[in-house]
């Protein structure tokens, strides 16, 4: 049994998990804010890098890790309910160019004034776990006690807002004022704080994927989030952007195959192939994998 | 939208009349300087590179210029410039792979280099430009132009083709040559001892690669064996190493020699920590900057410098880069007595001093040919703070051609291991084995303030 | 004068260029049913999405139990007690008969346990269907959903618009016997707006006819009924 | 005055000619006036133009909102790259050719999903697409150059041209004008191109799958075929545009066409103006010149340019302009001037009427 573990395959698997469970993240994010506003949020990655360098900056001095977490995800929650105040809510009803433009232009700044405040350099925090892979035998099985946390946080996360959105008084108002934001209003729902409350939730989960991102070997940087936003849209699209699960599975699914492509085959491959595997689920499913085929609102 | 074809006839003829204003505007501010257009004057002379500011080969890298700015800074206030000519130095971000959307703009060094160009006055040279991609793209261009392009940062053997690009110069030694050493170093320490690579996949890790084989190791070709390459960009996101890395664990490679950028050197040695796995690393002088680093499981590393190591605090080139840095407080305002230099200011000040040097011994006849005769006929003579002298001639524009193995002794500094007063020289481009040379330790001039 | 449940006075609505209300005045008081008849596009519905703050009117008032609500949110006016079951009767077709009676409740400080005991008694085929998507049902049971669900908060107003919509004529005498039960046992205010004046007419007390934007009678329902121009001209009921 | 105005009304291709003739007469004297640092950014403005006149065809005429053509232009420049190592003398017109017709293939293939899928996926995907596309390239090795690109020979001013604009003993100017020259006349044909379409049956088709797609198949209108051939003729244009950049930069680096010059792209196009021709041109010349507006700000306002903030300083304006336009002026500042000249001819036309009421 342990000698499976410490096998190739296992190995590849493990990291891949470990690196997709981030995309899971992300993705997650984009489903909350496409179920509660049909925005596709560009800045998500960029938002929650620069709520993970807020939190960062706050406690340079005597780093607590579980501080700087719980300080960066509060960041998070509070630039994700702003950035709905004040930028996305005069974009409601207008054609879509105009959210996608906008928050192509947010992300814009947040990069540039991330680097302009903080600078380009990669950044830690360091985590209290150890980044270190599990022995066996003097063979490595690839996992490490950061790793697990890691993979814990996407999950937990995950299922704080499938069980919010699922189970709570709050999750079904949410869901009402995405799906029907003017029959909610009639039945006296606050559709306008709801919609604030979604972002202010969606970019918090992306703030967890930050700050791990930021504990874990590559550190973070104003711009490396890109790339799991990329990535993370990838989940999102391919599990349906209507599935929080289904975002997370995608998202395990696309890290596991660019580790074995890592593994297997010339790694530049690895950035590109995903793209492959989205135009060609989307071909197939165009609402998704994990997604219930949905009657087109009018 | 236009609805009728005189509204968008109007519409266009708009536009032309825009872009008429907006280039007028533009000529205006270049026809200030439209006679002699070299970037001289008789009081100054304008020099410009191309570096990353932002993207991901930033972090360390952005220093090195802003060391040559800091050194013509004090040279200008010091010594009133070179013959009596200020230094202007300008510096555009090249964006140079940069991941995702940081850098907005068209990341081609060729539009940065344009605009140098269109300075006012005109650009006497590049000097410094920074990475093998980029400042290939711009060869015909600048020299189209007539325009040197001075001390390529980059150890890539292209900048030596004096034919085709006659004025175009390297100044750092070539991978090929560190690889020859590197694989000198590692026969004569490490008898029988299994050698594994790892190299980024462009003309850096290739070239490497050969220096390593001439050199007489037999590493294979990266992607077969324990020959490993990566993608700079893949470095950044994500993990592409911990396989690697983990096969070479398992066949006993005692040596790996890395041809890495900073930040992917960062990952490697981290992996290989996670791992377990703890191999003698040989880091390309490029990638081993340990504040740049900046990881603690980097000292005992190997690597090389052309420069002075960075813990020798007598040296009387790194008390003078010392005392530029501390007068420029604007580009280090964190750099203090106590601080140690990292090697990209040692390599940043290095270039500048070349450049100067040169400056000075064409006199007051400032001119673009001028400058490439003086490097071809004087530069090997010209007092910097390399360790070896550089080898140009009119055959050869690639520069230092050799340097001291040196050791990761903490986080901060680096300790040479070569025998004292000698250093490593590799020749020229054959399988000829380095020889030892003198270890040269040329006094800073007085002019340089 | 004892507060009307809903008053309105000198109400002008546009749309754009175009007015859809002009200088609109009525009462509708509690336990009664006023029925708001008129051809399309006489403003019919333009007259409760303003009521319910969905939309913005260019002048006038309206008054619901003595407090102004003219320019108040929709979600706050829901709140106060007006219970609104819009044209198309906007069920939430991914959400189960449950979750959209749970959502009813939500905004009203109500028992919600008691109140779907209540609903499910009132309406027993929601009860036999309570873990199914609204999607999945007829229109008649989704007719029903929609006033249990408006109903559930305890509304002191309910405003129902074309709920006989799609129905078959059977189906809608029984709706119709429906609302006017909950009328009469509730005190509720009832502003019920029908294409199909013949049934409203059949259970409103009151009626008002909008032509063009503007009242053209407001009086008992049996009057209206009785009068044979107006039901020749406005309302198609000539025979 | 009445004579054009039917002249226009009447024969709407002549007038179209017309004014492009007229227009790029203008631009080519413009050309070899200035000096030859000008020319190159007129020159970088005209490839930028047709870029961004293709994406607003996708955008503002059909509707589909692309951060892909980045991949398109990266496409088209490679073509002509491969195509010059190979052939030391390569044709002008038949390298663009070939570019065109690749990226057209291309968009064709990317277009494809465009007919089932909507909004934000179809514009997440072509994101996805303008990512993978320079590791790609990268992936494809020595035959695409790596990640160090690929260098060919430069552009060779014909002497007939050197001596015509008096330039015969400066080979850079006269290079820099040439190239210059060629930008101009290729994007003038193009923008006569797309003038013309944009009134074309199929230009109208475009508008009307975009405002109602169900009313269109109503009427007629393949409305799948219509989005793909929206995709294919703005890839086209970037290609194009790709195959001039390579063609005038002598050199084609992967890095050049990351997801920043996409963003860069949909940027210019939002700020010139949304489906509109002159804001196209507005867009290429910002594009040109931006960079040192951008060096300007820094003069003013004495800030390093390699310093963190500096060097993000050219993120940060535009991340603003572009909220901004978004917010204030969506239809950009071709839109602007519109709003502008209509509001000067109805103050116009209030006077005429004033002056008419008072005469008795």
């Amino acid at each position: 049994m342990i000698d499976l573990l410490t096998s190739r395959v296992m190995g590849d698997i493990f990291l891949g998990v470990t690196q997709g469970v981030l995309y899971g993240l992300i993705g997650l994010s984009l489903v909350i804010v496409w179920q509660s506003t049909n925005i596709l949020n560009f800045a998500q990655g960029a938002m929650a890098m620069f709520a993970t360098y807020v939190g960062m900056t706050l406690l340079e001095h005597g780093l607590n890790y579980w501080a700087c977490l719980a300080i960066s995800v509060a960041a998070g929650f509070v630039l994700g309910g702003a950035t709905e105040r004040v930028l996305v809510r005069p974009l409601y009803g207008k054609p879509e160019i105009n959210s996608i433009v906008v928050m192509v232009g947010f992300l814009g700044i947040l990069e540039a004034g991330a680097i302009a405040i903080w600078g380009g350099t990669s950044r830690m925090i360091v985590s209290p776990f150890s980044l270190s892979y599990f022995q066996h035998n003097g063979k490595t099985i690839f996992l490490s006690p950061f790793a697990i946390l890691q993979i814990a946080a996407a999950v937990t996360v995950m299922l704080i807002v499938a069980g919010l959105f699922r189970f709570t008084k709050l999750g079904l108002q949410l869901r009402a004022a995405a799906l029907a934001p003017e029959v909610a209003r009639l039945l006296g729902v606050r559709v306008n704080r709801l919609l604030t409350l979604g972002w202010a939730l969606a970019s918090a989960a992306g703030a967890v994927a930050a700050v791990v991102i930021s504990s874990g070997f590559e550190g973070l940087t104003p711009t490396n989030m890109d790339v799991y936003f990329v990535f993370g849209f990838i989940a999102a699209a391919v599990g349906g952007l209507e599935s929080p699960l289904g975002a997370v599975l995608a998202g395990v699914l696309i890290g596991m195959l660019q580790q074995f492509i890592v593994d297997y085959a010339p790694p530049s491959w690895a950035s590109f192939s995903p793209v492959l595997i989205l135009v060609v689920a989307l071909m197939i499913r165009p609402q998704g994998l994990f997604s219930k085929q949905r009657v087109r609102r009018v | 939208m236009f609805r009728s074809p005189l509204r968008r006839a109007s519409a266009i003829a708009a536009a032309s009349a825009l872009s008429v204003g907006l280039v007028s505007t533009g000529a205006v501010i270049t026809s200030a300087g439209a006679s002699g257009n070299d970037g001289v004057t008789s009081n100054s002379i304008t020099i410009g590179a191309t570096v990353p500011v932002t993207g991901i080969a930033s972090p360390g890298y952005s220093d090195v210029a802003k060391a040559a700015k800091a050194a013509f800074k004090y040279v200008n206030s010091k010594s009133n410039g070179v013959n009596g000519r200020q230094i202007n130095f300008l510096i555009k971000d090249d964006c140079y792979e940069v991941p995702g959307f940081g850098c907005t703009g068209t990341p081609s060094t060729y539009s940065q280099t344009q605009a140098l160009l269109n300075t006012s006055g005109g650009l006497f040279a590049t000097v410094g430009s920074l990475g093998t991609a980029t400042q290939d793209s711009v060869r015909s261009l600048l020299d189209n132009n007539g325009v040197p392009q001075l001390f390529v940062n980059s150890g890539s053997s292209d900048w030596n083709n004096a034919s085709q690009y006659p004025r175009l110069f390297g100044w750092q030694t070539d991978y090929i040559a560190e690889g020859k050493i590197f694989a000198n170093y590692i026969k004569a320490n490490f008898k029988n001892k299994s050698v594994g690579f790892i190299g980024q996949n462009d003309d850096f890790g290739a070239n490497g690669l050969t220096g390593l084989n001439r050199g007489g190791l037999s590493i294979p070709a990266m992607g077969t064996g324990d020959s490993f390459s990566y993608e700079a960009t893949a470095a950044v996101a994500g993990n592409p190493f911990g396989s690697m890395l983990s096969k070479m664990k398992n066949d006993k490679v005692a040596v790996v020699v890395l041809d890495s950028i900073p930040v992917a050197t960062k990952n490697i040695i981290q992996d290989a920590h996670a791992i377990g796995f703890k191999p003698q690393f040989v880091i390309s002088g490029v990638g081993s900057d340990p504040q740049t680093v900046n990881n603690k499981y980097e000292v005992g590393a190997l690597s090389l410098t052309f420069l002075p190591p960075t813990s020798d605090a007598k040296n009387a080139w790194n008390v003078w880069t010392k005392k530029v840095l501390l007068a420029d407080s604007a580009d280090f305002p964190k750099f203090t007595a106590k601080s140690i230099l990292t090697g990209n200011m040692q390599y940043g000040v290095g270039w500048a001093v070349t450049f100067m040097q040169a400056l000075r011994a064409m006199g007051q006849n400032v001119t673009q040919s001028g400058i490439v005769n003086i490097l071809e006929t004087q530069g090997s003579s010209f007092a910097t703070p390399a360790v070896t002298a550089l080898k140009y001639s009119s055959s050869n524009h690639q520069g230092l051609q050799g340097g001291l193995m040196v050791k990761i002794s903490s986080a901060t500094a680096t300790t040479s291991i070569t025998k004292a007063g000698t250093v490593y020289s590799a020749g020229d481009g054959g399988t000829a084995a380095p020889t030892t040379t003198k270890y040269i330790t040329s006094p800073v001039p007085s002019w340089l303030g | 004068m004892n507060a009307a449940a809903i008053s309105v006075e000198n109400l002008s609505v546009s749309y754009g260029a175009i007015k859809a209300l002009r200088n609109v005045s009525f009462t509708a008081q509690p336990g009664v049913i006023t029925a708001v008849l008129g051809a399309n596009g006489a403003g019919k519905t333009t007259l409760l999405r303003t009521i319910s703050g969905l939309l913005e009117p260019d002048e006038g008032s309206i008054t619901m139990a003595g407090t102004n609500i003219t320019r108040e949110k929709t979600e706050d006016i829901a709140r106060r007690g007006l219970g609104h079951v819009p044209e198309g009767r906007g069920v939430i077709g991914e959400f189960t008969v449950e979750e959209n009676l749970r959502l009813g409740a939500m905004a009203a400080k109500v028992d919600l346990k008691a109140g779907l005991a209540e609903q499910y008694e009132q309406f027993p085929v929601l009860g036999q269907r309570r873990t199914q998507h609204a999607a999945t049902l007829s229109g008649g049971e989704r007719q029903m959903l929609a006033m249990a669900r408006a109903l559930i908060a305890k509304p002191s107003v309910l405003l129902l618009d074309e709920p006989s919509l799609g129905l078959a004529p059977l189906v809608t005498v029984e709706l119709m016997e429906t609302i006017r039960e909950l009328c009469d046992a509730q005190g509720l205010a009832v502003l019920l707006v029908e294409q199909n004046a013949k049934s409203a007419l059949r259970i409103a007390h009151h009626a008002i006819v909008l032509h063009l934007g503007s009242v053209a009678a407001n009086a008992a329902a049996s009057d209206v009924a009785a009068d044979e121009k107006l039901r020749q001209y406005y309302l198609g009921l000539a025979e | 005055m009445v004579s054009i105005k039917q002249f226009i009304a009447n024969r709407p291709t002549s007038a179209r000619a017309l004014a492009t003739l007229v227009a790029t007469i203008a631009l080519l004297g413009l050309a070899i006036i200035v000096d030859p640092l000008n020319d190159t950014y007129l020159a970088t403005a005209s490839i930028m133009a047709i870029a961004i006149v293709g994406l607003s065809l996708l955008i503002g005429l059909s509707g589909q909102v692309s951060i892909g053509n980045s991949g398109f232009m990266a496409i088209g420049a490679f073509t002509t790259a491969i195509w010059a190592q190979h052939h030391a003398h390569f044709p002008l017109l038949g390298s663009m050719a070939l570019s065109v017709a690749v990226s057209t293939v291309a968009g064709i293939v990317l277009g494809l999903p465009s007919t089932r899928l909507r909004g934000p996926y179809l514009a997440g995907m072509t994101l996805a697409f303008a990512f993978a596309i320079p590791p790609f390239i990268q992936s494809l090795g020595t035959f695409a150059g790596g990640s160090g690109g690929l260098y060919f020979p430069t552009l060779q001013t014909p002497a007939w041209f050197a001596s015509a604009i008096g330039e015969k003993d400066n080979p850079l100017a006269a290079n820099n004008t040439w190239g210059a020259a060629i930008a101009i006349v290729v994007a003038a044909v193009a923008f006569f191109f797309m003038a013309n379409f944009f009134h074309s049956r199929s230009g109208r088709a475009m508008r009307l799958v975009r405002d109602n797609d169900v009313a269109a198949e109503l009427v007629g209108v393949n409305v799948a075929r219509t989005r793909v051939l929206a995709f294919a003729i703005s890839a086209a244009f970037a290609g194009l545009a790709g195959s001039l950049l390579a063609i005038i930069q002598s050199s084609v680096l992967p890095q050049t066409f990351g997801v920043a010059l996409s963003i860069e792209l949909l940027s210019l196009l939002v700020l010139g103006g949304l489906g509109t021709l002159g804001g196209a041109m507005i867009a290429g010349l910002i594009a040109a010149y931006s960079d040192s507006i951008v060096s300007r700000i820094n003069s003013w306002t004495g800030i390093d340019p390699v310093s963190n903030l500096g060097g993000s300083l050219k993120g940060i304006i535009f991340g603003l302009i572009l909220i901004a336009t978004m917010l204030l002026a969506p239809s950009g500042l071709a839109g602007l001037g519109h709003r502008i000249s209509r509001f000067v001819r109805s103050r116009v036309a209030q006077k005429k009427a004033l002056s008419v009421s008072e005469t008795p």
